[in-house]
């Protein structure tokens, strides 16, 4: 039986799970984004946006939609009770300062020794922009990524060591993918979870490190 | 006795000259200071540097600003986004100057300004691209950068309400850079929705104190007001 | 659910050990955690490092932990005051060792600390003897000396209102270092004079957002509520 | 005719005068405090206090203290219309960040090149304290010191070095004394005004730095 990838809401939802009561997070533009809805209703987890917001909630109704009130992917959200906001000096103090608990970012790469590439693709001609990426990498407690296992091309995602320029250096703790679960050690990549009917060498053939098997 | 509202906008905005570094406040257009901007492109000024987490959105504000020229260089940490043609076209033809900076990198360095430091050390930016030539130092078992501090002639900003002192509160996530952009400038410029009397303001609920700010000019607003704040 | 409210002063304190580094909040007595510290004294524990702008006034509070002989070592800016008593008399008998820092320097290392940065570059105390010894720095026409960040364990401060997530608003003069040393903590505990309901502090008001406090306690207010801030 | 010393009163409301409207103002405790009553009613002349005040007002009506509401000096203050409250860390932006207009010291010497001494007699046993003079010292756009020309025992106070220990080095602008006013220049010690029947060789002769003379 052949394995199946899990789709972009069920890495959300695997990635979810891991985030536990009451942890301030920051969930990064694109497809971490998607893990707010899989946040469970009975947890208080605080949701940062560097623009200056904390404990913000879902999208408004239509036609409730305010221009003043958006998160760093410029989308539409509210604010639930118990909120907050504060200027960008306070913000990035949260996450340079190392308060806030979990950030979950995207990426074009990470390294087996834990370096993120998430910023540029260094493609001649591209106009560069950072963001918030390197504050993240540098300052939230834990760094999760979200990624598929590999690029459109079929090349791996998970690398020895990084071709694209750096976000942030040694700073990734856990990996998850359409195809698993990776936590990165001080021994290595240690793989804690896979998709079903999906073997190790398989995994390990579509990865570009050398990946420890701790799923047994 | 102090009246920091009493003039128009074009009379605040004529003291702006060829050459100035501005801050502009905003994060995309939430909290872009739009009419402060309009007032700017009507002014004519020349060979700017602007300093803004973005690089313009649309053909309005800050990408018209870019797209009359009037802009030599600008100091961003997000400059490509979906609708950024303006600045993209310009950057592509060589015809303006890109300084990147972390976000954090940016609040901080204009953090810095306004405390009056003469550098700091972050973490941010260690060992990439943007931090390539800087000075590093490694304290208490992590890297650093050395930056410096990012000051203006000018800083203009959009708050809500704002009183003759200067004082100001701001709406929602519009806040961004607009209070610490305040202090890092040498005069800056307020638009706000309504101009208050003295005392409306709460002394515990003032965000950006008079200090920080030389002038308030009142435009008209046209988000929704759905949610009052003082 | 996060209930950051949900436990007595004595709970609460008992997670501080021996050797802990502490700030407290208080300008003068004005903000100072006097409940805060009343239990930090029935705790007993020993060999303390205590940051605070002061070094105690009269007899109570600070001065009455100070009398106790818990505390190795102050770190403050203004420790000689005309009821400092307690205070002088260890300081002359060398049983409490004193880092004197300029009141600027304090807030903004203590800021540098909530804020991840490594060091800081300040002009402050340039050339004066509380400089002695230190790196200094040459920067743009002027002056600095580089001051490393002040970090705690524990910031104990007092606040006017809190909610069960550790959201702050503060009163007057009480304000002082409460939001920056929140900042700067492990574990940051606020006493307040009324926990309210969650979203009763509005989110464009509060000053301290609950991400940087641990832990709340309610003690009934001894000063006089004239006037009422949120 | 013998001259008549300025009471400290006088010396306030010398110094006063040269408080334009508008201005943002740290009066420092002890002596310059005295300048807030000298100010006239049609400015609007900021006052700042390091704890985190801006404009506030004269001491409350008796039963009216606020614990909660006091200056630097500790003093019972109230607050104007328009003034505002706010944290450590923005309070010495203001002052460190070159936001104060003008800042007057108290001073136990002052040296020609402008260094000021007023925080340490360097006695021995002494208890050091410091509070915000160094920073405000360094930090605000002008300087002002307000003292008596001379000390108790008649030595000088304005010399040529300080023999006590720097708050600033040269940082002070203008003097007030009970004497006259000097402007510290790149020239030296100008002195701008003296007391009536003062005559130029007698105040050079309680001062211990040349003093260029200006008066006439």
């Amino acid at each position: 039986m052949s394995h199946t990838l899990l789709t972009r809401d069920q890495i959300a939802e695997r990635a979810a799970q891991d985030i536990p009561d009451g942890a301030y997070v920051n969930l990064g533009i694109g497809l971490p984004t998607k893990i707010a809805k899989y946040l469970p209703a009975d947890k208080d987890v605080f949701l940062h946006s560097e623009n200056g917001l904390l404990a913000f909630g879902p999208p408004p109704a239509k036609g409730e939609e305010d221009p003043e009130l958006i998160n760093a992917g410029k989308e539409y959200v509210t604010m639930l009770d118990g909120g907050s906001f504060f200027h960008h000096g306070d913000s990035f103090a949260m996450m340079r300062g190392g308060h806030i608990d979990i950030c979950v970012l995207g990426a074009f790469q990470v390294a087996a020794n834990g370096d993120l590439a998430n910023w540029s693709t260094g493609a001649e001609g591209a106009i560069p922009a950072v963001g918030g990426a390197m504050d993240l990498a540098v300052g939230a407690k834990k760094v999760f990524v979200m990624t598929n296992h590999t690029t459109k091309t079929g090349e791996p995602k998970i690398v020895s060591e990084l071709t694209y320029p750096v976000t942030g250096k040694n700073c990734v703790d856990r990996i998850f993918t359409d195809l698993c679960v990776i936590d990165v050690t001080v021994k290595g990549l240690v793989v804690t979870e896979m998709v079903e009917n999906l073997s190790f060498n398989d995994l390990q053939a579509v990865t570009g490190a050398t990946l420890i098997d701790a799923t047994k | 006795m102090i009246n920091k509202a009493d003039k128009n906008i074009t009379e605040v905005l004529s003291q702006i000259k060829d050459g100035a570094t501005i801050m502009i406040g905003g994060f995309g257009t939430a909290g872009q200071p739009a009419e402060l901007i309009d007032a700017l492109i009507d002014l004519g000024v020349k060979d700017l540097v602007i300093i803004n987490n973005n690089a313009g959105n649309g053909d309005h504000g800050l990408a018209k600003l870019l797209k009359t020229g009037a802009v030599r260089k600008i100091i961003c940490s997000f400059p490509r986004q979906s609708d950024s043609w303006v600045f993209d076209e310009l950057y592509h033809a060589g015809k303006i100057e890109l300084e990147l900076v972390p976000q954090g990198n940016l609040a901080c360095r204009i953090q810095a300004a306004g405390m009056g430091l003469g550098a700091v050390y972050t973490p941010t930016g260690f060992g990439t691209l943007l931090a390539e030539g800087k000075e590093t130092r490694h304290i208490d078992g992590k890297d650093y950068v050395l930056e410096y501090p990012i000051k203006a002639d000018f800083a203009l900003i959009k708050a809500d309400k704002g009183d003759r002192w200067g004082n100001l509160v701001y709406r929602k996530s519009a806040r961004n850079f607009g209070p610490i952009i305040a202090m890092a400038a040498d005069v800056t410029i307020a638009q706000v929705s309504e101009t208050v009397d003295l005392g409306a303001l709460d002394p515990e609920h003032i965000i950006t104190p008079g200090i920080f700010v030389q002038h308030v000019v009142q435009i008209e607003p046209t988000h929704s007001t759905t949610a009052a704040s003082t």
